[in-house]
């Protein structure tokens, strides 16, 4: 099975093709042939070792994003893992072209305690726009860019989840 | 079930941490809990447990008549506060005692004393103990701390007057942040203390923050128990500490015990207590403030010194001696991380959630308290430290090598923590050397730690092959926008891991 | 990688034990591994694994080539042996110095001297150590045994010459037992220690097994670290370990350690190592036998002497000079429990498979040492212990009241363990008084403790909710065949599980 | 819903009613009311919050053979717990009366070491008649009834899991 894998700050993603599946792997990486013994020991948790008896014990989760988060001793990071059949149906579709950001979402979860804007306001990019608590800290949300608020979508006591829309800008504002 | 009963009014890992010490006496631990924590580790280890409100901790655990009324409810007659929310609340204590219960903690008076970061310098300053220059009654206003900033200089440092813990506190630099700071700090002291009075002090820099743990009982003794370095903290928290510091001399340490038991007989002090100091880089300290309460650090010293101090204060509170006959001799070195829900690669923000996956360390010199386990749930509502992380060693470099191994081994999955923070952190050659301040941080810069190649290869066969047994219901879905370089990380892949070509 | 790797000829709680000794000295791992352990925690934490086998530990753990096969794949430079295994096979050990290795423990003459328990017996004679009366070369029939007990009397021990760690030992009672005490000592002797060499000895009955700790290093220095008191066994298997014994005033703990180190001398000792005493009601104590090679029961030295034995042992096989200046001085009491993977309720049968949840006791002077984590699965193949409880307290008092909280907060489900019979065995007024020997536990009987009504209540109902929310899944299926009372457990649960009437 | 739960040891089962599931159940057990609060904090491991306060956390496990392993603080027990349907049926069918033993199983996987009997032999009660190997300890495998071996069905060296058939008897040689 074909794969293409992208590490986060790279653009372009290598191809991994896998040969043989678990135990007995065998996957190619580029050039590289690499095989080896693998075992799943419990749901996501993995423990490799190499030919040369390199032992690599990994818990990869795939997130609700479709990336892959991977833990081993001392080492956490991200990648993300396409089939070849989506790779090249995101390539077509041109699904990675940057979008202009229509609305605000929450970074992460939290209570908003206030807002600082209201609909018809213009701000600027990293302007104060709502304060968020979270963990008994008051964390500043700033606006991602120059517009007018179209709408706030959220009110201070509210409690919101990560990417909630907290409030949305008027189209061609900036 | 009959023997007594000891209400905590707190939660997370200091509520079980003090289950921990009430099972070690034979007593019977009560929990409280907010609808947010139904399903805590705190709850699941208590013998009883009482609901007392809304996820809000105003709504909960800062509310005296809740958990007074949890107290009759099970028969509780002994309440431990624990640290934070009502530990440090002179009111609280005495409603507390006048409900026929026994607080364990200083007397009301005492904590009143301390508490108020004004009365304490007032109070440090008759006794002759050095002070840090500051104001000595809460800021009515915002001009009254832009006054102190004019006659002083800056930078300040405001806090709350109910504070502690380092919550709350914030630096202003010059005349024209005042107002800004002035209203946020009184907020957010508002919020987490039920109390809004702030106050500022001179902010001395380059100092480290040095604390020492005193241990006092009903027939008067005072003693103190070794110093701690707490000197790297971040947005003025303590995320790492020490036992004993490596920039204290033991005559320096004779001195500032010296000092602490005389802080702490001044205001005839019972029970386990923590006086702060500044120590400034030629050697002096200054009066800080103290804590009328137990310590997140408290592990630190009790690996050193070999007691169990929350121990001593049940049994204090009790009326009891303390245990130790004469005052112990310190043993090696501890070092104390604070692991946090919080996701240092993304500016340490905020990750509540549930933590699908969680491995302990283990082993000689390991001690780990924390207040939840495998699958449990971090809230969103609470102080963020999820456990702690505390080692011992022969010496301070045996306890770092120990800690850096205890980060390495550690494992948890479905939230982000500041454990890779700390593992970069501890390659810090200042940090090594123990060349630090309390600014120490506010200047430096986490990277995350680029993974060993074939950790990258061995994690995307793993997924591969994950994907290839599970793919219908863990197929890796669509894509997000990517960066510029190439996956160079591959390259040396064949060196390391196992390949044939 | 580039750090120097060590391999680990031994699988476990003390192969884990092992790697976490590496990594405090930035040692790299090599694990070996039998097609039973592909998927084991040892495994899993170490940098390199080598398969080495079937199951059974002749076809892997017990074959010196493929251990040396797998140091040479993987460029490891050191060896430890852990216990049991090929710990204490002299040959090994001379085969892993002529392959060029460091051998982590004491040289392979100490270790043939000292390992077979007649050869040992004669050296310590002729070093005027008392022992017990014994055979002095292996028996090469029964008839020699049974000559033995004719001029000695019975009871007798019958011991494996190789053998070590209890494993092995049977108690002949009269000569009629003689003939197939023999035939299944010697069979067990082989298959465990590849070597069916037995001999035997008088069993001094109500006697204590006290050990002593000694640490040797290359300089020639050879130090005591107290004793252990490891009197309670269950069929010659130690199963809960203090330091230090109550039974030991600081007169004979001299005495004891003098003699230890004496004995060590006797024979060049570098390493870790234990000699084990009998010591008698009358206060007389004999040598036993020397174990060359780390103990099960380590840990609660290291707690009480703050000291890393197994870093020692490293340090100490690289060159180096142990790392205690001078002789640590005592703090504490310890106690550890090894809990086996065995059913206390149905005559300790093991009980390997799969461990289903695991929750690990935590908290002040708790250290647990294990092999498995959540999910892991506990082969049929090898020793049932799956870990080690160990606590430390200020006092001998305070760490049983610490081992019964310990033992009360772990939960192991999936397996059956040892924990109940601890539970038991630590309410018993001679346990709790230290009155015991080494036939104490031979006329102990474990009694499941009837569970509280309100604990039975709340099960119940938990069961019956449970049943109701997933019936599909997990809805109970056909019955048993029952016994005689009545539900009287159900009587009292209204008064103290939240009741209507 | 209506139980029938046994303890060990114990011949007749009580009703045990739910008339409220959770999280605010309600049940009866004979003639008393239980009131709490219940939540299943993961599968199957449950805390359960009484009228008075009394907090219990018990986890429970449906066994193989129908019974529930309940572990709490200090206390790991069984039961058996049959809805009525169930109950009924099996004493309709006299599921309960007790039946010879025709065969002896392994009480506990191991390894078989040695086999003492041959098929014809005549066993008395408790005689050895096998040696079992499990984690490194020898055990003495006793025949459970006296009678006649019919057939011996492990052979030395053999891996056995619990329950399996070791030998059977000859019917009625008792």
């Amino acid at each position: 099975m074909k794969f293409q894998v992208r590490m986060p700050g790279q653009s372009e993603g290598r191809t991994v093709v896998v040969t043989a599946g678990a135990p007995a792997f065998e996957a190619t990486l580029e050039n590289a042939v690499l095989t080896g013994d693998a075992l799943e020991v419990r749901d996501g948790v993995w423990s490799l070792v190499g030919l040369d008896g390199r032992q690599i014990e990994v818990s990869v989760a795939f997130q609700k994003d479709g990336s892959v988060r991977a833990s081993a001793a001392g080492a956490l990071f991200g990648f993300e893992l396409l089939d070849e059949l989506t790779a090249r149906a995101l390539l077509t579709t041109g699904g990675r072209a940057a979008k202009k950001v229509r609305h605000l979402t929450a970074a992460m979860p939290g209570r908003v305690l206030r807002v600082l804007v209201a609909a018809g306001d213009r701000v600027t990019q990293g302007q104060p726009v709502l304060v968020l608590e979270a963990m008994k800290m008051e964390n500043e949300v700033k606006s991602p860019r120059e517009g007018v608020v179209a709408s706030v979508e959220s009110v201070a006591g509210q409690a919101v989840s990560q990417g909630d829309v907290l409030l949305r800008f008027e189209a061609g504002s900036e | 079930m009959n023997s007594p009963r000891l209400l905590i009014a707190n939660r997370g890992e200091i509520a079980v941490r003090i289950i921990r010490a009430c099972r070690d006496l034979g007593i019977s631990p009560v929990a409280v809990y907010s609808e947010a924590d139904r399903g805590a580790l705190h709850v699941r280890l208590s013998d009883y447990a009482v609901a007392i409100g809304p996820p809000p901790a105003r709504e909960s655990y800062l509310v005296p008549d809740r958990i007074l009324a949890a107290a009759k409810s099970t028969g509780a007659t002994l309440v431990h506060p624990g640290f934070g929310f009502l530990s440090e609340n002179a009111d609280f204590a005495r409603k507390v005692q006048e409900a026929g219960l026994t607080w364990v903690g200083p007397a009301p008076a005492s904590i009143a004393a301390m508490g108020s970061k004004t009365e304490s310098r007032q109070r440090m300053i008759a006794a002759g103990v050095p002070v840090v220059p500051g104001m000595t009654t809460p800021a009515a206003n915002a001009d009254e701390i832009a006054a102190f900033g004019r006659a002083n200089g800056f930078p300040l440092l405001l806090k709350a007057a109910a504070g502690g813990g380092g919550k709350g506190m914030r630096v202003v630099r010059a005349e024209s942040e005042v107002a800004e700071a002035f209203a946020r700090t009184r907020s957010e002291a508002k919020s987490y203390f039920a109390d809004d009075r702030i106050y500022a002090e001179l902010l001395v820099e380059g100092s480290r923050h040095v604390e020492v743990q005193i241990l006092g009982d009903a027939t008067g003794r005072v003693i103190a128990l070794g110093e701690r370095e707490c000197s790297l903290q971040r947005r003025h928290q303590k995320v790492l500490e020490e036992c004993p510091s490596a920039a204290v001399s033991p005559e320096l340490r004779a001195k500032m015990e010296e000092v602490a038991v005389a802080a702490g007989k001044a205001v005839n002090y019972v029970s386990a207590g923590t006086v702060e100091f500044l120590l400034a880089k030629d050697g002096r300290f200054f009066f800080l403030e103290m804590n009328t309460r137990i310590q997140v650090e408290h592990p630190v010293t009790e690996m050193v010194y070999g007691v169990d101090l929350v121990v001593e204060m049940i049994r204090i509170a009790r009326g009891e001696p303390m245990s130790l006959k004469e005052k112990p001799a310190p043993r090696g070195h501890a070092i104390q991380c604070r692991i946090y829900a919080e996701d240092p690669a993304h500016g340490f923000a905020p990750s509540p959630g549930r933590i699908r996956r969680l491995r302990r360390p283990q082993g000689p010199g390991i001690r780990v308290d924390s207040g939840v386990e495998d699958g449990d749930v971090v809230p969103l509502d609470y102080d963020p430290m999820v456990a702690k992380f505390i080692v011992w060693g022969q010496d301070r470099a045996e306890a770092l090598r120990r800690m850096r191994r205890v980060l390495s081994e550690a494992r948890v999955e479905g939230i982000e923590t500041s454990i890779p923070f700390f593992l970069s952190l501890l390659e810090d050659p200042d940090v090594v050397a123990n060349r630090v301040s309390t600014q120490f941080l506010d200047d430096w810069k986490y990277e995350p730690k680029r993974p060993p190649e074939d950790v990258v290869a061995a994690s995307v066969i793993a997924a591969a092959l994950g994907s290839m047994e599970g793919a219908k219901k863990r197929r890796p879905g669509a894509a997000r926008t990517g960066g510029e370089a190439g996956l160079s990380a591959w390259r040396n892949a064949r060196m390391s891991f196992g390949v044939r070509e």
